[in-house]
């Protein structure tokens, strides 16, 4: 059986969770990446006398209060949400693994500190905790990455951690190691690749978390502030237009609930995948 | 034969069921007659759990029942073609059929007290009052020669050994004295000593009660000592069903013949005897292993001895068998002759590159993510960063893994596939081989075969043996079952609690075990 | 609109009043007296004036029930004295008050004290009290309350100014001595023609500034019930108040909302009977539904600049920026064309003192001068630029918005920097680390409150604004006792700064107010108090 | 047992107490680096030097750093909670942060008390019914349904709830928010909304956790055994499955109900709630040290207290913990 026939039977076997996640997060990835390059319309020019227009053709998702087009924002919007969710994920998950490899597989003193650590911080309720980081950092979209990356540290570490003690006595590592794989090697070429799948799970959901967490700081005006366009400070300016311009608040609102729902489906069907590998 | 068929109870009748493709079971017929013992005898995936279990209607949902049917005496408990009767079985199940399971630990519901577990057959099925019910309890437990019923009636099943739970899990199965019990390897996940009291509690109850049995196991020496009949299945089929007796004194299928040649017993000869020339490998003098419990920041940490001043040698060559039951210690031994347990006092001393391990369980030991070729060639790899005589460029090192995967007598068209596409037992040759790629002077295989079927057992130590004598080196054998140790072993080490109570030539100790335990062993299998 | 965190400690234009909140003062109509005597000699017929029209409703219905009216800042302080923010300050004044009182047309009228005279060498003032002014726990006030007051105020009491005008180093108060039972005689340490409007400060119960226990006492016409932070403080009707008939009401809420959005909601749904902060498209929204009336605020919007800036030091780069400027759309994008645009730190209502500089710059944008200017400076590729917010204030935030656009527009590449109020205060207001920054300040009654800031040496000359000639200038304007001679200077003042560019004035941003059909006689005073006394039911 | 109950309570207790002590440090130096002077927040730019050099000395902030943490430590041992920098209580008074907090507590309390019990009654029987996997089609829309809840942010769902309920339904007064003092009955009314807006989202997680916990649990040995007694699938799924697939589902419950306590801050926000959320939102841009430190340290107990609790569920339910 050759490569691409087994990579094609692979795919044949996915669920159709996959697929719609799939479909969905590439088109909101799509819509983000080209919102950094090109939208229709500009995001800045405002227009006294397009206030406040319902969706038309002209503008798919109307205008705001200053005039601009809506769907041009939700677009350029949708770019740093999803760029700040990316970062986010890159900053803790790249931590996490690294972090939770190292305490999980050598356990020791520093494990238990690490772990004590990441229980205090998994306990709190991760708005807060971004909140008084977000306070000591000031706000703004870089300090919002570093705060939200801080505080999801701790749950790619414990993810991470667990399967890598999970994973450090199993047998073939255990052979491994009677080998004499050097650790560093056991770690990242041994171990690493069995954790993908589980781990690549985590990592859309601290995606969706990371979004979630973005546009709910915005919102609170301590994450992205204007005149950053993001999804969650765009809803807190259309929040006031409610009755006057219900589309304003349902553009950005659904955009947040697609892109999440994209990447919450695509996990599950991985998930249910990988369940399938596995005999469950 | 036709008397019994005649006044048999349960009747099952030309019964396929499917689970999708697969054809779990084909056309199986099989009758028990009230006071008889029928054994199931198969190795995995041969369709007698799942016929026992559509006989007990708690096959899963998404099996399909394509042909036949079953009687419990004149009802017809299923029909193909008929959506199961769950209503019309439930009068049946607990009072009439009752079944006893392989694993009693997980069987039992973790989070009730077993007495209330048992009691609910009481709930389910009776009218009597609370202290009749608690009374009933406690005298089946009795029954079932569990002591200090009050106290097992209160416990919750982790609180209970193994051999306990087991009876606890009868003494549900008969305390409204069905007409029919069907135990699903009861005894599997016991240690020999206890797997024979719970096989005679059976009997006694079958003799007690009169009640028809069905006995499900892989291996044909329980059913032997058990079992008033045995029906043979393989791949879904029954191959053979016939007297106990005459199953094994003339068996008539080349199927059944195979299996009873394959069961590893003492009576065959050894497969191989080398003599050695008496070369040590590894020296091994008054051991003692710690074992840590806990220990974090707030907890104190227990030390526990496992290993108590084991001392031993191997030699060049020779197979050095370990026998014992679950927990005495086997594997903390090898566990430290491999350097991977710290807390040790005495000495262990290589003259030999690196030791190997096989392990028992073919499925875990192999790195699922990885192709079967580099499976082979990390080991060379690794060694080739320690010691400069294994640098070899890639390319060697591929030829060298197609050449041990033709060894392990596997070909080629395996290099690059995955473990998950492979069977159990061409995994633990891929295991084997990878072991012995770096041609290790001491190799240690942890129960190796206890996860396989009998006749790829004898498969895989027929292996072993071949590749030990092509390649002169050690191996320390441990097992828990004293047959195969039989079989595989020049020398013998008998463990218990920790410690090494008996060693010596093998057929010495077989004929004449000096230690208490040895014998209480070798009279138990 | 924005919820921002700390957004109801602000208020849609209230956030640009934070710069300079009053202690009390008048602002100086302009059909007003040439002299500040005469202001005060009619003051007494003010009230008389204004109590005929207030006395209509009296005596039948119109009296009686509650109002509740949506605030969006929280107290800063119950002390009268203490209190620093506006919006502390607008809702206190319903239950303090001073030796004197603004009225709703810019004079001050007598209050607790029923006549004053002020001596020929300015030195000396005077206060006769009032016969019958009760405290709301029912005392008369005493001239010894008086004294206490004014020596609490002014930091003769423990050596600490409460109200910085007030004290002998700024010219205010050095002696207050009690000549009689109801007249007390205060000693001021330079003459100047606008510390009267200082005597706005609260007159409190002697002793109740050191008193840990108590709860706001005052003589206005609504005496403190209870307090609760983040929710709201209520005031009930003192029925000894002097100033017969008023008040109206039995009770007055002020509900502390948690942003202009649920403002507007609660507005609709009838929880808040009278909201004072819309915005533009909140009114628009609104129209129809409520009464909106809308009056001008006493706050200068600014984009201030920052003249110790390595870059902005180059006058011609300032000036670029004040050409950039389209302040019409400003005008029209934030607050719906309502706003008035100016280029001074001084109200257009203030018409004697005002000098109308739009045409310097125009007030429609001009980037081809900016560029031109730019290129003048040395920077014919343009200049980086970064404008810091403070992004509690929604207002300025939207400004920030329009006017980036602008200025980019100019080859001016505007960076938008939202901070954080108090990062804004340390860094900016105090630190003076800044380029640019959009915000507000605030004017009391008096003309040249704005323009004093702008000294070389003020402590609240945030923007490094520095002119000799300026300073000079000032010096002279605040020494002269002649009204039209003063006016003279603060035009010369206004004219300095807006040749300098010192900074970039946009315009005085309307206040907009929505009450409920109902209820009537809301009043607009020039400056930000809410005056509740005055509305009442239909 | 008892004995032994008392020794892990013991422990929690030093746990406990350690933690807020080292968070209570943390607090205060995250306080340290903090942009922005409380003086200049209180003061705004009204500040002239004297005031600020009175307010500085009344403050205490002259001090070290390290004095001024013990002294106000010395003072929580001494049951002080500190007073307010930001709100006062009466004229002269700054509001103790004991009486301010006591009277946000309740508002946020009865927050979670009503979410959870809306979480619990729908999601326990949602998940149960999920889990017997009666159609295929059924499954799939739940699961669906339940994601797609779950990527709906929790403002953006306070927004629709009000938009929906408040605006066109208008079965409640947005912002109408009634204090319960005044009006218990008209707060419990107000808050129903507020509470809905925070259970929808972990109603759709706990009955998803419930549902996978439980269909694991449906494949364990012992429900073949209860079946094999002749338990009714009810029997089945009541008396044996729920309380063994509960367990996983009382810690997530928990970290919900500690999230909740803690303060939703977001739903406060939207909802003009005047909770502890929005009380540490509006005290940490204020700089009010002293009601941010209790604040958090009120949260950090919380958190605590409920996974203890949860802990000691867990020993309930799980005979095998008891044990440990």
């Amino acid at each position: 059986m050759g490569k691409l026939q087994r990579i094609m039977k692979k795919l044949h076997n996915k669920s159709p969770y996959f697929w719609i996640g799939l479909f969905m997060s590439s088109v909101a990835v799509v819509w983000a990446v080209l919102g950094f390059f090109w939208t229709p319309c500009s995001t800045t020019a405002m227009s006294a006398a397009e206030r406040f227009q319902a969706p038309s053709w002209g503008h798919l998702f109307g205008t705001d209060n200053f005039g601009r087009d809506i769907f041009s924002r939700v677009m350029k919007g949708a770019s740093t949400t999803v760029l700040v969710g990316l970062l986010v994920v890159l900053f803790s998950g790249g931590f996490g693994v690294l972090i939770g490899a190292l305490t999980g597989y050598f356990g020791g003193i520093l494990d238990e500190l690490v772990m004590r650590f990441v229980d205090a911080v998994n306990g709190f309720p991760s708005i807060l905790l971004a909140l008084v980081m977000i306070s000591v950092l000031g706000s703004g979209r870089h300090n919002l990455i570093l705060s939200l990356g801080i505080v999801f540290t701790p749950s790619f570490i414990r993810i991470v951690r667990s399967e890598f003690i999970r994973l450090r006595d199993a047998d073939y590592i255990s052979r491994a190691r009677l080998m004499g794989v050097k650790k560093i090697r056991i770690l990242f070429v041994h171990i690493l690749p069995n954790i993908l799948s589980t781990f690549s799970v985590s990592v859309m959901i601290g995606f969706n978390n990371a979004i979630l967490a973005e546009s709910g700081m915005s919102y609170l005006g301590i994450g992205v502030l204007p005149p950053d366009a993001s999804l969650g400070n765009m809803l807190s300016d259309a929040q006031g237009y409610l009755m006057r311009a219900p589309w304003y608040a349902m553009a950005p609102g659904l955009t947040i609930v697609w892109i999440v729902l994209g990447f919450s489906l695509l996990s599950e069907g991985i998930r249910r995948n990988a369940g399938e590998v596995r005999g469950l | 034969m036709k008397e019994i068929a005649a006044k048999a109870m349960v009747k099952i009748e030309d019964l396929s069921v499917h689970f999708g493709e697969t054809k779990a079971v084909e056309h199986v017929n099989l009758t028990v007659a009230p006071g008889e013992i029928l054994g199931i005898v198969g190795e995995s995936g041969s369709g007698k759990s799942v016929t026992a279990l559509t006989l007990m209607g708690l096959v899963a949902d998404s099996a399909k029942m394509i042909s036949g049917r079953i009687l419990f005496e004149d009802t017809v408990l299923a029909e193909s073609g008929k959506p199961r009767d769950k209503a019309l079985y439930r009068r049946f199940q607990g009072e009439q059929m009752t079944m006893v399971f392989q694993e009693p630990m997980t069987s039992l519901n973790p989070t009730k007290r077993v007495g209330a577990q048992v009691e609910e057959m009481l709930l389910l099925h009776t009218q009597l009052t609370r202290e009749e019910r608690y009374q009933k309890v406690c005298e089946s437990f009795q029954a079932v020669g569990l002591k200090n019923p009050e106290k097992v009636y209160r416990a919750y099943p982790h609180q209970l050994s193994g051999g306990m739970r087991q009876r606890a899990m009868i003494a549900m199965a008969t305390i409204l004295h069905p007409k029919l019990i069907v135990a699903d390897e009861p005894t599997t996940a016991l240690d020999v000593t206890i797997q024979n009291q719970i096989i005679e509690l059976l009997r006694k109850i079958n003799q007690k009660e009169k009640n028809a049995m069905i006995f499900i196991t892989h291996d044909l020496n329980l059913a032997r000592r058990l079992c008033h009949r045995i029906a043979v299945m393989q791949n879904g089929h029954v191959v053979e069903c016939r007297g106990t007796q005459e199953v094994f004194a003339d068996p008539k299928e080349e199927y059944t013949r195979r299996l009873i040649e394959a069961v590893p017993s003492r009576m065959k000869p050894k497969i191989k005897i080398q003599r050695s020339n008496r070369e040590p490998v590894a020296v091994v003098e008054h051991l003692n292993v710690y074992y840590h419990d806990g220990g974090g920041l707030l907890s104190r940490k227990s030390r526990q001895q496992v290993i108590r001043d084991a001392d031993f040698t191997i030699y060049r060559g020779e197979v050095l068998g370990l026998v014992g039951e679950s927990g005495c210690g086997k594997s903390t031994l090898s566990k430290a002759l491999l350097g991977m347990n710290r807390d040790i006092e005495g000495e262990i001393r290589h003259f030999s590159t690196r030791p190997q391990m096989i392990f028992q369980d073919p499925y875990s030991s192999l790195n699922p993510c990885k192709t079967i070729e580099w499976l082979l060639t990390e080991p060379l790899r690794a060694a080739g960063e320690i010691d400069p005589a294994f640098k070899m460029s890639a390319a060697d090192r591929r030829a060298e893994a197609h050449d041990m995967l033709r060894k392990v007598g596997l070909d080629e068209k395996y290099l690059d596939r995955r473990p998950s596409q492979l069977s159990g037992g061409q995994r633990q040759r891929i295991s084997i081989g990878q072991a012995l790629i770096t041609k290790p002077g001491l190799v240690i295989a942890d129960e190796p075969v206890s996860a396989l079927d009998v006749t790829l057992q004898a498969q895989i130590m027929e292996l072993m043996r071949r590749l030990q004598d092509e390649m002169h080196m050690a191996y320390l054998f441990i097992s828990h079952d004293i047959n195969v140790v039989y079989q595989m072993s020049d020398r013998i080490m008998v463990m218990k609690d920790g410690q090494i109570v008996e060693q010596g030539e093998t057929e010495e100790i077989f004929r004449a075990p000096k230690d208490p335990y040895t014998q209480l062993l070798l009279q138990e299998s | 609109m924005k919820r921002r965190i700390s957004v109801y400690f602000m208020t849609a234009l209230l956030l640009m009043t934070a710069l300079g909140g009053c202690a009390g003062g008048t602002q100086k109509p302009s059909e007003d007296k040439s002299s500040l005597e005469s202001t005060v000699a009619e003051n007494s017929q003010a009230v008389q004036s204004s109590q005929e029209t207030k006395a209509d409703g009296t005596g039948e219905a119109g009296y009686g029930g509650k109002v509740v009216v949506g605030i969006q800042q929280d107290m800063d302080s119950l002390d009268p004295h203490k209190a620093t923010a506006a919006g502390t300050k607008e809702i206190l004044f319903n239950i303090f008050e001073g030796l004197v009182k603004p009225d709703p047309d810019g004079n001050l009228i007598n209050a607790v004290a029923s006549d004053y005279s002020i001596s020929e060498d300015g030195l000396t003032y005077t206060f006769t009290l009032r016969e019958g002014v009760k405290f709301h726990n029912g005392n008369n006030v005493t001239a010894e309350d008086v004294k206490y007051s004014l020596e609490r105020a002014s930091g003769l009491l423990d050596g600490t100014a409460l109200i910085s005008s007030l004290s002998a180093a700024k010219g205010g108060i050095t002696k207050v001595d009690i000549l009689n039972d109801n007249t007390v005689q205060v000693s001021v340490s330079s003459a100047n023609l606008e510390l009267i409007y200082s005597f706005t400060a609260a007159i409190i119960p002697a002793g109740s500034g050191e008193d840990p226990e108590a709860q706001p006492v005052g003589t206005g016409p609504f005496s403190f019930v209870s307090y609760k932070p983040q929710e709201s403080i209520v005031l009930k009707k003192n029925p000894d108040y002097w100033q017969q008939g008023l008040p109206y009401l039995d009770e007055v809420d002020f509900k502390i909302v948690n942003s202009a959005d649920t403002a507007l909601l609660e507005l609709q749904g009838g929880s808040i009977d009278i909201y004072p902060y819309l915005t533009d498209s909140q009114a628009t929204e609104l129209q129809g539904k409520m009464d909106v009336l809308s009056a001008p605020s006493n706050v200068v919007q600014a984009l201030f600049l920052n003249n110790a800036d390595p870059v902005l030091k180059d006058v011609k780069v300032r000036q670029a920026i004040c050409y950039a400027l389209d302040r019409d759309s400003v005008n029209d994008f934030v607050f719906g064309g309502n706003a008035a645009v100016v280029s001074c730190a001084m109200l257009p209502t203030m018409q004697s003192y005002y000098e109308d500089l739009n045409s310097v710059y125009g007030t429609s944008g001009n980037a081809e001068k900016a560029k031109e200017l730019l290129a003048e400076a040395g920077y014919p590729d343009g200049i980086d630029f970064t404008i810091q917010v403070p992004s509690n204030y929604e207002v300025h935030m939207e400004t920030a918005e329009v006017v980036a656009d602008q200025l980019n527009a100019a080859n001016i590449h505007t960076t938008v920097v939202p901070v954080e109020w108090e990062t804004w205060l340390s860094d900016v207001y105090n630190g003076r680390k800044y380029q640019g920054t959009i915000s507000g300040i605030t004017t009391d009654m008096t003309p040249g409150y704005l323009l004093n800031r702008f000294q070389t040496e003020s402590s609240k000359n945030f923007v490094n604004y520095a002119n000799a000639k300026y300073d000079e200038t000032y010096a002279k304007a605040a020494a002269s006792l002649d009204l039209t001679e003063k006016a003279g200077y603060y035009k010369e003042l206004q004219k300095l700064m807006a040749e300098d560019a010192g900074t970039a004035f946009l315009s005085v941003p309307p206040i907009t107010v929505a009450i409920k059909p109902e209820l009537e006689g809301y009043t607009f005073y020039p400056v930000y108090v809410q005056d509740m006394s005055v509305v009442k039911y239909k | 047992m008892q004995y032994r109950m008392t020794k892990l309570i013991g422990k929690k207790l030093i746990t406990l107490i350690m933690t807020l002590f080292l968070v209570s440090v943390a607090a205060f130096l995250a306080f340290q680096i903090i942009p922005g002077d409380v003086v200049n927040a209180i003061l705004g730019t009204e500040a002239t030097p004297e005031r600020e050099a009175k307010l500085r000395e009344e403050l205490g902030l002259n001090d070290p750093p390290v004095v001024r943490y013990l002294h106000w430590i010395g003072g929580v041992l001494h049951g002080d909670l500190g007073r307010s920098y930001r709100y006062s209580k009466s004229m002269n008074e700054m509001l103790p942060v004991a009486e301010l907090i006591g009277d946000k507590l309740p508002v946020t309390l009865w927050l979670a008390a009503l979410a959870v019990f809306f979480i619990v009654v729908v999601s326990i029987p949602l998940g149960v019914f999920w889990a017997q996997g009666k159609s295929h089609f059924l499954d799939a829309f739940l699961n669906v349904l339940t994601q797609s809840v779950m990527a709906v942010p929790s403002f953006f769902l306070g927004i629709l709830v009000t938009y929906l309920f408040g605006m066109v339904l208008k079965w409640f007064q947005p912002g109408g928010y009634v204090s319960y003092q005044k009006d218990f009955a008209g707060f419990l009314k107000y808050l129903v909304f507020p509470a809905i807006s925070v259970a929808i989202p972990k109603i759709a997680m706990t009955a998803r956790f419930l549902r996978n916990s439980m269909l694991t649990e449906k494949t364990s040995d012992y429900v073949r055994t209860a079946k094999s007694k002749g338990c009714t699938d009810r029997q089945v799924m009541y008396g044996h499955v729920l309380r063994n697939a509960m367990m996983p589902v009382v810690t997530f419950l928990g970290m919900i109900i500690a999230e909740i306590v803690a303060g939703s801050i977001v739903v406060e926000q939207v909802f003009g709630l005047p909770g502890v959320g929005r009380l540490l939102i509006s005290s940490i841009s204020n700089r009010d040290f002293p009601v941010v430190e209790i604040l958090i340290l009120y949260i950090t107990a919380v958190v605590i207290v409920v996974y203890f609790l949860v802990d000691l569920l867990y020993r309930v339910i799980d005979p095998r913990i008891r044990e440990m």
